[in-house]
């Protein structure tokens, strides 16, 4: 960023504070430049990289049914204990989950869950939105986290998105245009 | 109005003045002291003279009184709240400001002179240019001898606040010391 | 209008208040502080003649007592702080060291 | 100074009074709109849009951070001296409000048959008035910092207080120039004198040496040396919450404004030579935004300079320069 410009000025420009001008005209251009800032929520929305280590997910598999076989062993290796598995067997006789609670207030995001599952079961996705003015509600339910979203295959772009306000409110990409790179903005053409 | 006023001036002057002696702080005496010279640059108004007013203002609350917070800050004075209030020689000192008291309350209630007001008509105020032709022609002597006075102060001051070693409290000293 | 007793009395009262505290006081700022108290009770004075008798001299002669005051207390704060230096301390009766 | 000379009945002094309330008002409201348009220019300097979401691109937001420092907790630190604690953001309030006293904001006005002069105290000292009465400023700044009993307010206050002291003495000086052109000190008469060419031609070395006081002065960067929040926290108001806080704030808007219309008065003509769709007066407040808006857009240009450096500056560049400007300005008027 910082051109490090070492050559010796006259001292007439010193007299005449050049450097100081010059530092008033970039400022005075960007004052009337268009802003690069996202407009976040209303109406643009960052879509994460699919590495992002978001609001966890549980996969499905081909039956409907999910992967995960309640081994607790991602309950185990967590690291701030927010991880409540409790396992039955189901009418095919399968060890599933019958309750599968995670507290997202305690939740650091680290991804051991998804390193330690055997199963392929939990993955952290995309959302990050996850802000909610009652600590009751951070505790997702394992409905919540077959519902929830995937990890982003358009990752590492701004989508068009309108802010919907709700009892949780969110924002939500609208529209089907691709959107864009959002480097492209600052990139200085010089 | 005028009387009103200057009532009410005076009080607070009186007041603040003997906040100054008895306060224990010498930041809250300071703070007093402001507050009286304030009060006496209002009275300066009602005589008349709005420019010694603003001087007041200008040199003791803006400049004397801001150096004096300067230094008490610059000092600890926590501990000198602590100590002991008056002199040893307390008794003696007291007896010296009675007399003095005494002595002029004397003088001011038996000399009838000044208990009434001899001057007929509203006194004129002074322009400042009258003011500024008097003091640079009859008394320029005063005041380049003042100017003198105050080059040698100036001097005076940046000499003894500066230490031997240049040690980087000399700056501020020097900031401080250089002012009036 | 005020006559200038007024003044005159006002300006005793601050004198004698000032002349306490450079009397009584042990510590030196307070001293210095009463003292620039007096000085300014008799501005009060000079100005009230000044405006009694109509006379210019009164407003000249305070303007030098201000401006002799500013270089006084310059000096005097700038003993102080060389004093502390050497002295730790901030009471009058400490100072007396000519007194051998 | 007709302060209290014949001011019997009311209807006299009425003017003064609904000019009074005017000008009070005025001033309170004064730095909602300030902080709004100095938050939006240090956005849109940084390329970014700045407060949008409590009104129209974000114009209530001001108000809604006047009610957040109204209904925060007002906390006092343990050893702190109270009463002065309390005492110190009315203390810095008081100065900027009586300047306004000697400011004039245009020529005489015809309203309801009566002549309104504009401004509340056509003062014959008006000029050294304000000098005076600003340079008390510091006393807020010196209370507020001795009472938090904080290091870090303590030392923001001794800058502040070294400072104002050192760069008053070239701001002074620096207007004698224009005092000398004037042949006055009253700033009606001043911005008289500016009816031909304005001050700012004649005075060139003078208004640089008062701009550059006059940031020093109010403690602007690249100038804020007494609440630098790299080295200081937040200088001497470190102690202060909600309220108390926002007094503080106040005044330092204030204090720019102050800066802003002594620029225009004494360099830029005042309401003189006004464009034909303008009143004198409009013409005059367009140029203090004007200013206003500089001294914004240099505080998100610049950084902060070192003490020892402004030491320098103050003593060995300005002290010298606005002297020079004086000898200058005497020999051409002789």
């Amino acid at each position: 960023m910082a051109r490090s410009s070492t050559h010796k000025r006259s001292w007439i420009g010193w007299v005449f504070f050049t450097d100081l001008w010059g530092g008033l005209r970039l400022t005075l251009r960007y004052m009337f430049s268009k802003t690069i800032t996202h407009h976040y929520p209303d109406f643009e929305k960052w879509v994460p990289y699919p590495r992002h280590r978001g609001h966890h997910f549980i996969k499905t598999n081909d039956e409907g049914d999910v992967n995960c076989v309640a081994c607790e062993l991602c309950s185990k290796i967590c690291p701030c204990d927010c991880i409540t598995v409790i396992p039955f067997e189901d009418a095919k006789g399968n060890r599933r989950p019958e309750v599968f609670d995670i507290d997202l207030a305690r939740c650091l995001y680290c991804g051991l869950c998804e390193d330690a599952c055997p199963a392929d079961a939990i993955k952290l996705g995309q959302e990050y939105e996850v802000s909610s003015t009652r600590s009751e509600n951070l505790v997702v339910h394992l409905e919540d986290l077959i519902a929830a979203p995937r990890k982003s295959d358009n990752g590492g772009q701004v989508m068009a998105a309108k802010l919907v306000k709700d009892e949780a409110p969110k924002s939500v990409t609208t529209g089907t245009s691709d959107g864009f790179d959002w480097w492209e903005r600052i990139s200085r053409k010089e | 109005m005028e009387r009103e006023f200057f009532l009410l001036f005076s009080t607070v002057a009186t007041g603040s003045g003997f906040l100054v002696v008895l306060a224990k702080n010498p930041i809250h005496s300071a703070l007093a002291l402001v507050t009286c010279f304030v009060q006496i640059a209002a009275l300066f108004i009602l005589l008349g003279s709005p420019f010694l007013a603003v001087i007041q203002i200008f040199v003791y609350v803006g400049a004397i009184m801001v150096l004096f917070l300067f230094v008490i800050m610059m000092l600890d004075v926590r501990k000198e709240a602590r100590s002991r209030f008056l002199t040893k020689g307390a008794p003696l000192g007291f007896l010296v400001i009675l007399v003095l008291a005494a002595e002029m309350f004397f003088l001011l209630t038996r000399n009838a002179v000044f208990s009434t007001n001899i001057v007929d008509g509203v006194p004129t105020t002074p322009s400042i240019k009258e003011l500024g032709l008097t003091l640079f022609s009859e008394y320029l002597l005063p005041f380049e001898v003042a100017s003198v006075i105050l080059l040698v102060a100036l001097i005076g001051a940046v000499v003894l606040a500066k230490t031997e070693e240049d040690d980087t409290a000399t700056k501020d000293e020097l900031a401080g010391g250089v002012v009036k | 209008m005020i006559p200038v007793s007024w003044y005159l009395i006002l300006a005793a009262i601050l004198f004698v208040t000032g002349a306490a505290g450079v009397l009584l006081r042990r510590n030196v700022l307070i001293v210095l502080m009463s003292l620039e108290l007096m000085l300014n009770s008799v501005n009060i004075n000079l100005l009230a003649f000044g405006h009694h008798f109509q006379d210019l001299r009164g407003q000249i002669i305070a303007i030098f007592v201000i401006a002799i005051t500013a270089a006084e207390v310059a000096v005097a704060l700038g003993i102080l702080v060389a004093l502390l230096r050497n002295k730790h301390s901030l009471e009058v009766e400490d100072l007396a060291i000519l007194k051998g | 100074m007709g302060m209290s000379y014949g001011m019997e009945n009311f209807i006299a002094i009425l003017p003064l009074l609904v000019k009074m309330a005017v000008v009070v008002f005025v001033l309170l409201l004064l730095p909602l709109p300030l902080t709004w348009i100095e938050r939006k220019i240090a956005a849109h300097i940084q390329q970014r849009p700045g407060p949008m979401r409590v009104g129209w691109h974000g114009l209530l937001q001001p108000l809604a951070d006047a009610i957040k420092l109204l209904t925060k907790e007002d906390h006092i630190p343990t050893d702190a001296d109270r009463l002065l604690f309390r005492m110190a953001p009315v203390v810095a309030l008081v100065p900027p409000f009586v300047v306004f006293v000697a400011i004039p904001f245009g020529e005489p006005v015809r309203l309801f048959g009566v002549d309104i002069t504009l401004s509340m105290s056509n003062m014959n000292v008006g000029l050294l008035f304000i000098l005076a009465v600003s340079g008390i400023g510091v006393f807020g700044v010196i209370l507020a910092g001795w009472a938090s009993n904080s290091k870090y307010a303590v030392l923001g206050s001794l800058r502040s207080i070294a400072q104002m002291i050192s760069y008053e003495i070239p701001m002074g000086f620096s207007v004698i120039g224009v005092v000398m052109l004037a042949n006055s000190m009253n700033l009606s008469d001043i911005v008289a004198a500016q009816s031909g060419v304005w001050n700012i031609v004649y005075q060139p070395i003078g208004f640089f040496v008062f701009f550059v006081a006059g940031l020093a002065e109010a403690q602007r960067i690249p100038f804020d040396l007494p609440e630098a929040e790299g080295d200081l926290g937040a200088g001497y108001h470190t102690e202060y919450s909600g309220i108390r806080f926002s007094l503080f704030a106040l005044s330092e808007y204030l204090v720019v404004v102050i800066l802003a219309i002594l620029n225009v008065l004494l360099f830029f003509g005042g309401w003189q030579h006004s464009p034909f769709f303008l009143t004198p007066s409009l013409w005059f407040l367009l140029k203090i935004g004007f200013f206003i808006w500089v001294f914004m857009w240099f505080r998100f240009t610049f950084p902060r300079y070192r003490y020892d450096q402004l030491m320098t500056i103050g003593w060995k560049v300005l002290l010298p320069l606005s002297l020079l400007n004086i000898l200058v300005s005497g020999i051409f008027m002789f």
